[in-house]
């Protein structure tokens, strides 16, 4: 009989089926797939009164720009966000499986979550995976010991200081806080030192480029700002590019209606589980 | 000069060569170009050098390190040279392919020195020939492992090339090797697009070229604080060779990296 | 030698390791469009390496006579053999001919200077572009080898899938109902060549900065520089 | 042997892209299912109907984009069994994604591209996806295949805002075939739907044979 | 039948210590019809006289491109002198190719002196029968050299050579003062002035028989033939002859090469010169 | 020359009856036969002039010279056919380079002339060529040392305090033979060599010719240059002087 398992297994954590199939197709000579990565320039900065994170907005997959505006400051709590670079699935799913450990974690203390211990956790994960799980990351928050800014490297290991950058555009950004950076910067100060951070990278790595996001983090919480800065615009077409209606030859068209029914949804008891959707 | 006597006869000596006679032709390759192998990797080697074009001349850098793997071997090693009052070269790289490329340019400014020829070698025209020198070597897949920034006047106007151990060349009013090419490149452009007209003065030059030695040195592991400025202007060559950055570094930012 | 590896910054790699390889990707994509007289041509201006912007200024087009140009990308230092190559060959042919040499011989010898290096190729896209004898503009897009195809329209480099089918819809009218290929002027082939240009910026990491696009008539060479976005 | 494909993505050939227009969205792909360079079959749909103005395309290697079709249409289901209602686009983005990335370290080889309706905003949605499950929401237009960088151009010239249902079919048909045309994977027919709140128009385009 | 028992080969000192087969190899060069070279101080000019062999054979080419700044001149063996302008083509080409700019006038010469010179010394080899007059300009200015079979060249304020040249000789030495300060067009008139002075009185130069070569400060090498040449040949023949020496006959041949410095000139009257093709 | 023209001298690879190779001579004949250069040594330096003839107006003035810098350090004089000179030049300037190449230091001047003639000993070993016509005086300041070198078509070759070659070198010895030389300086010296050259030089045969004067000395930093325009003007007056004073001083005589 066909349980349900036979059809979709629903465990939780990684699923290993397919890797003996993948594994057999390399060990013929075909190479794997590259996922899609953020070449990525990522920065903090810690000022006076907080933190400023920093990023690009390119996500490439090889030479190709997959997403000209994908989001790299990703949401931990409501006083840490987390810049990422690396695979773009492994970042997204990273960030957000911590952020709800988080969660989780601040429910459980009842207390406002530490960015330290946020450092600890995704290290902790990050080490487990020996590397496999491709997220670089810079993780910026305030709590009650102040500004705290962390970068973690793929393989868990972190870094604490007063900048941190990260990514294919980390050289330019670097080079950027090492001639200007000063203890007890001023927010504009900061924030414009973490724009010509970004900026650089933009400019001068392949892999980084379009706009500059940026996400200030205060004592009194976090404004994601989304874009800061566009820093490129795409050119003016000269031509107009309007197809006569019909060009295209057709062999066959079917048309489908849709009855639009209206739908509301009440919440019971027993789907709490389903909705515990944080994000 | 390249014209050199035929042998005397068919197989015969070469001319200045009798003593061989009689014997093999000389002048041949003895050695079977197939089976040889080349070096593929280098061995005592020098970091970055960046270079930038300011009013009325142009400036380069370059560290005194010589490095044996990560070993800081050689303090003191000269990776400047000028080759004429209109050209100095910085390379980057095998520090042995450096000096072997530095006697053969040095070779040529005398054989035109004692031509007695009113123009000597500039700028363009060294870059020119080293492009050709390096590709050759690559075709032949016995590279001269190097980065070469050529510095100088071309046609009279300040000129700033580079060309790498495969013959990668290009001119641009900036350039970098190695690491400079991530740090350096990105503070020497945005310098320069931070000023209205885009032109340095000579001053502001030497100072934007100062604060990258001084990322380099603090960021490539393989960098130094000793390091040399050249600066090619109308008036000629000039060569800092004993500058360091020591005094100017500043490392209080060690005691904000420990999490108390 | 993988794409991979190729985007992989020197830094990157495991410090110990040296790697030789003679070929470099410098990215550049270049287009070319024929009319009755006259030929349009133009490059993106970056030039890179690795992950870097090497030149933002560096045109991939050079003139070989008069009236015709070669437009080469890939990997730089080829590019640049390959034209004081020709060039010499040119100069040589011009003196003993006592003329220049026709666009369409030019276009034979670029062949077969590339088919030469069968074993040992240069790794570059080529077209030829010029005014063959009876003043009409004409393309010849080459691969690395030295196959040789004689055309109206092309692409070639790092872009060359983003534009070629836009040129093919664009130019050719294929695909449409009832559609004609349009009759090429200037303005078309212009306008055509800037959108691209501008697409093949938005995708194409190696293709940006700015854009130069060469006009080729019998009165001679005309030049005009478009930017990019410089991303 | 000799392969005649860079990556096993490329290994049946085919091609999807979607794109939003105003108040409506529109998915098309190809109909090639090839081995190689062998043609199998010229009538291979590989865009799948979610819900009732809710479209995935699946594109890459033909057993996975089988394999994920199902257990999709089997979670979508099971979704709409257990809530009693349809699955909105942002929530398909979601399960897709995390089908994929439970299997980071042994995935399924397609690139799935999703349009849709959100039937209770009237909101048009598109998403691509990499093969791990990596979800980009453009608001212009999102591609997915083999011949991916050919169609990235032609869209990044032809598309522009605020297309009407009838002109988006004539935009995206044209970026479709002009760009699977360079390309040996793809093509060999066409099927474009065309998404409005209130209908789904399906198209088969007259398109070169090899 | 040998003049003396010392001339039949370059490898042979005479008891006097010369080259016979030198000094003949200078006599080639007489044979050939006139080519005059004249600099000012920024532009150096070949005129030359062209010869055809018969009412049906095209005139002979005598002024040979180099390179954008060099041309030559030539009279004497026109194969060897194909040979030595090919050689010095591919010097020119070899410097752009390498150093990128054109080859300075000193050093080519140097280069070609050293080629002429190793057929001057060897018993497989027999001196180039061809004296060439070189136009250039470069960095230190305009040129103008002459070559020898002896394989000595000379730097010339300006010279003529071949057939009939010491009429032309004479004109340019007595106007020598003049020709640095002229115009552009004035050098020019001066060149043919001193080429008219080697035709017999009944013969004028023509768009035909004459052949221009102009280069000089930012003006690339033109040559100029047929119809190009005729603008610049107009009022020629109304102007008178000064060089007064139309009609010269053979005898006078005997001096007209200049003597080199370290080589006497030939005492032997010129060989019957139809042995080979002269141009 | 009772030998010549018996046909034992057609070859620089045969020997006559009474053991003389007579092409070397021949070739030694050519040398006479042009101007004269003078070497001289003294206690700082060396000097080179020559007498370069000069046999037409239309000929630019001071090209073709007749010295050579064949390192920065080693200046050449030459005297015979310039053509071969030159080619004897390219072979110093060959052995220089490449023993600094191989040493790293400047070549010794002895060791430089030791290679030239032996290369030019080799054209006198073969009937396929002939021997060169030139002589050429080698000349260097190296360590403090001066030093000066002649070798000529035969191969031979020997150091110098003072040197001529050419035309006149009979009458240049003489003269030369006259100075002090290890007393004067080379700023001296250059006026000493010009008034020889003027001196040895024959109106009657040759009309026209230039005074080429170089040195290499502790005035040049060892390495050799043209004298400076100034001292030449200087020693070129000096020496039109001198000519003067001796043909009044020979009227006197008669």
């Amino acid at each position: 009989m066909t349980k349900d398992e036979d059809i979709d297994e629903v465990h939780t954590g990684f699923q290993f089926d397919n890797l003996a199939r993948n594994n057999m197709l390399v060990s013929r000579g075909i190479q794997m797939p590259t996922a899609v990565k953020t070449g990525t320039t990522i920065v903090g900065v810690v000022y006076k009164e907080g933190v400023v994170l920093g990023a690009d907005t390119r996500a490439t997959s090889g030479d190709l720009i997959a997403d000209k505006n994908c989001d790299k400051i990703h949401y931990m709590q409501p006083n840490i966000y987390c810049c990422g670079a690396g695979t773009a699935a492994d970042l997204e799913m990273t960030t957000q499986l911590m952020s709800s450990q988080l969660e989780l974690h601040r429910l459980n203390t009842g207390r406002q979550v530490l960015v330290r211990t946020a450092n600890r956790m995704l290290s902790q994960m990050l080490f487990r995976y020996q590397g496999h799980v491709g997220a670089a990351l810079v993780l910026g928050g305030v709590d009650k010991y102040g500004p705290a800014l962390y970068s973690i490297h793929p393989h868990g290991s972190s870094d604490y200081g007063p900048y941190q950058v990260m990514g294919s555009g980390s050289l330019a950004a670097m080079s950027v806080f090492e001639t200007r950076w000063k203890p007890d910067l001023e927010l504009e100060e900061a924030k414009l030192m973490v724009r010509d951070a970004i900026a650089a990278g933009i400019f001068n790595d392949l892999f980084s480029g379009s706009n500059v996001d940026m996400c200030v983090i205060t004592r009194d919480g976090a404004t994601h700002v989304r874009p800061y800065e566009v820093a490129n615009i795409k050119g003016k077409r000269l031509g107009k590019y309007n197809y006569k209606r019909g060009s295209t030859a057709v062999l066959s068209s079917n048309v489908k209606k849709i009855e639009i029914v209206s739908e509301t949804v009440k919440k019971t008891p027993s789907s709490t589980d389903e909705s515990m959707d944080t994000a | 000069m390249n014209i050199e006597a035929p042998p005397l006869w068919s197989n015969g000596p070469k001319p200045g060569l009798f003593y061989d006679f009689p014997g093999r032709s000389v002048g041949q390759s003895l050695v079977n170009d197939h089976a040889k192998t080349h070096t593929m990797y280098p061995t005592t080697t020098g970091t970055s050098v960046i270079g930038i074009v300011f009013d009325g001349g142009v400036m380069i850098a370059a560290d005194k390190l010589g490095s044996y793997g990560s070993l800081a071997r050689f303090r003191n090693v000269e990776r400047i040279f000028k080759a004429t009052d209109e050209a100095v070269l910085a390379f980057g790289g095998d520090i042995a392919d450096y000096q072997f490329i530095r006697e053969v340019i040095e070779q040529k400014v005398r054989d035109d020195e004692c031509g007695g020829y009113s123009k000597q070698l500039d700028a363009g025209a060294l870059h020119s020939w080293l492009t050709r020198v390096l590709y050759n070597r690559r075709s032949r897949f016995n590279p001269l492992w190097l980065d070469c920034v050529v510095a100088g006047f071309r046609a009279g106007k300040p000129f700033l090339g580079f060309v790498d151990k495969i013959g990668t060349a290009y001119e641009a009013t900036e350039v970098a090797s190695g690491f400079g090419q991530y740090f350096a490149i990105p503070m020497l452009r945005s310098a320069r697009e931070k000023k209205s007209d885009g032109i340095f003065t000579q001053a502001e030059a030497r100072k934007v070229i100062e604060e990258a030695m001084k990322v380099l040195y603090y960021r490539d592991c393989r960098g130094f604080h000793r390091y040399m400025v050249a600066t090619v202007t109308k008036e000629g060559v000039t060569i800092d060779d004993d500058l360091d950055l020591k005094k100017d570094t500043n490392w209080d930012l060690a005691h904000l990296t420990k999490l108390l | 030698m993988s794409a991979e590896m190729l985007a992989m910054s020197e830094y990157g790699r495991d410090p110990r390791k040296h790697h030789f390889s003679p070929y470099a990707d410098n990215g550049g994509t270049t287009i070319a469009i024929a009319g009755d007289d006259f030929v349009m041509v133009g490059s993106d201006t970056r030039l890179t390496n690795y992950s870097g912007i090497l030149s933002r200024n560096q045109t991939k087009v050079f003139p070989l006579t008069e009236k015709t140009m070669i437009a080469s990308t890939g990997c730089w230092a080829d590019v640049l053999s390959l034209y004081k190559d020709l060039q010499a060959k040119l100069t040589l042919y011009s003196q003993e001919h006592h003329d220049e040499m026709s666009t369409p011989a030019i276009a034979q010898l670029v062949s077969t200077v590339l088919y030469w290096r069968r074993f040992f190729p240069y790794y570059v896209s080529n077209m030829v572009i010029g005014l063959d004898e009876d003043g009409s503009g004409v393309v010849y897009h080459y691969d690395p080898v030295g196959h040789m195809e004689k055309l109206r329209f092309s692409s070639a480099g790092a872009s060359v899938a983003q534009i070629q089918p836009l040129l093919d819809n664009q130019l050719g009218a294929l695909n449409m109902k009832d559609a004609v290929p349009p009759k090429v002027t200037k303005a078309l082939a212009h306008q055509l060549m800037h959108d691209a240009f501008i697409s093949a910026a938005e995708r194409d990491v190696k293709t940006g900065d700015s854009c130069i696009i060469y006009t080729v008539t019998k009165d001679g060479v005309a030049e005009e520089q478009v930017k990019l976005r410089r991303d | 042997k000799i392969t005649y494909f860079q990556s096993i993505l490329s290994y049946n050939g085919g091609c999807v892209v979607a794109m939003k227009g105003k108040n409506c969205v529109a998915i098309a792909s190809d109909l090639r299912f090839g081995v190689q360079l062998q043609t199998i079959a010229t009538d291979f749909e590989r865009v799948f109907e979610v819900g009732p103005n809710l479209y995935i395309g699946l594109p890459g290697l033909v057993t996975d984009t089988q394999t994920v079709a199902q257990k999709l249409q089997y979670r979508t289901k099971m979704y709409e069994m257990r809530e009693g209602r349809q699955v909105r686009p942002q929530t398909l983005m979601a399960m897709v994604q995390n089908l994929l990335y439970e299997r980071r370290f042994g995935p399924y080889f397609v690139e799935p591209v999703i349009a849709g309706i959100d039937p209770s905003t009237n909101e048009p949605f598109i998403c691509a996806f990499d093969l791990i499950g990596c979800a980009s929401t453009p608001g212009d237009f999102c591609v997915a295949g083999t011949c991916e960088e050919n169609l990235f151009g032609m869209c990044e010239t032809l598309w522009r805002e605020d297309l009407e249902p009838e002109d988006l079919f004539e935009v995206i048909s044209q970026s479709l075939v002009n760009a699977f045309d360079r390309d040996a994977s793809s093509g060999w027919g066409a099927v474009v739907h065309i998404i409005e709140p209130h209908q789904v128009t399906t198209r088969r385009l007259k398109c070169r044979q090899d | 039948m040998f003049r003396n028992q010392y001339d039949n080969d370059v490898t042979i000192w005479s008891p006097q210590g010369r080259l016979h087969q030198v000094e003949y190899a200078m006599e080639a060069v007489k044979q050939g019809s006139a080519t005059v070279g004249v600099k000012n101080k920024t532009h150096a000019v070949l005129a030359a006289l062209k010869r055809a062999s018969s009412e049906l054979a095209a005139h002979q080419k005598k002024i040979l491109p180099i390179d954008a700044h060099i041309a030559i001149s030539i009279s004497g063996l026109t194969a060897d002198a194909r040979v030595l302008s090919r050689f010095m083509r591919l010097e020119c080409l070899n410097e752009r190719y390498a150093h990128d700019q054109p080859l300075s006038l000193q050093k080519l010469m140097e280069r070609v002196g050293a080629k002429m010179q190793v057929a001057t010394q060897r018993y497989d080899k027999r001196p180039y029968g061809v004296g060439l007059l070189l136009a250039g300009y470069d960095e230190d200015g305009p040129h103008i050299y002459q070559t020898c079979p002896s394989a000595n060249y000379y730097e010339c304020r300006s010279m003529a050579i071949g057939a009939r040249s010491q009429s032309s000789r004479t004109y340019l030495e007595r106007h020598l003062d003049e020709l640095e300060d002229c115009t552009r067009e004035q050098l020019v008139r001066h060149a043919l002035r001193a080429l008219r002075d080697t035709l017999p009185n009944d013969v004028e130069l023509t768009s035909k028989n004459c052949s221009l070569a102009v280069v000089g400060e930012g003006e690339d090498l033109q040559i100029f033939d047929d119809d190009r040449v005729a603008p610049y040949l107009e009022g020629l023949d109304q102007e008178e002859r000064r060089g007064g020496a139309a009609a010269k006959d053979d005898e006078d041949e005997s001096e007209d090469a200049p003597p080199s410095a370290d080589q006497p000139a030939g005492d032997a009257p010129a060989p019957s010169g139809d042995q080979m093709d002269t141009d | 020359m009772s030998s010549i023209g018996t046909g034992y001298d057609l070859s620089a690879a045969q020997f006559s009856p009474d053991g003389r190779v007579f092409q070397v001579e021949y070739a030694q004949k050519a040398v006479e036969n042009s101007g004269t250069a003078v070497g001289l040594v003294c206690k700082d330096g060396v000097v080179l002039a020559v007498e370069k003839i000069v046999t037409s107006k239309l000929y630019e003035p001071g090209t073709n010279k007749r010295l050579f810098t064949v390192d920065t350090h080693v200046g050449l004089a030459c005297a015979g056919l310039l053509a071969d000179a030159r080619a004897i030049v390219d072979v110093a300037r060959n052995e220089a380079a490449n023993y600094r190449a191989e040493y790293s230091v400047p070549m010794p001047v002895k060791e430089l002339t030791e290679r030239v003639s032996n290369y030019l000993h080799a054209y006198t070993l073969y009937s396929s060529v002939r021997p060169y016509g030139c002589s050429v005086m080698l000349a260097s300041y190296l360590n403090d040392s001066p030093q000066l070198f002649v070798t000529d078509p035969s191969g031979l070759c020997f150091g110098y305090f003072g040197a001529a070659i050419g035309k006149a070198k009979q009458n240049a010895k003489t003269e030369i033979e006259k100075l002090k030389l290890k007393e004067l300086t080379c700023k001296q010296l250059v006026k000493e060599a010009a008034k020889i050259i003027y001196l040895v030089h024959d109106e009657v045969k040759d009309k026209q010719f230039e005074l080429e004067l170089s040195w290499v000395c502790a005035e040049s930093q060892g390495r050799h240059e043209l004298v400076p325009k100034a001292l030449k003007v200087q020693a070129e007056k000096y020496a039109k002087a001198a000519l003067e004073e001796e043909s009044s001083d020979d009227e006197e005589d008669m």
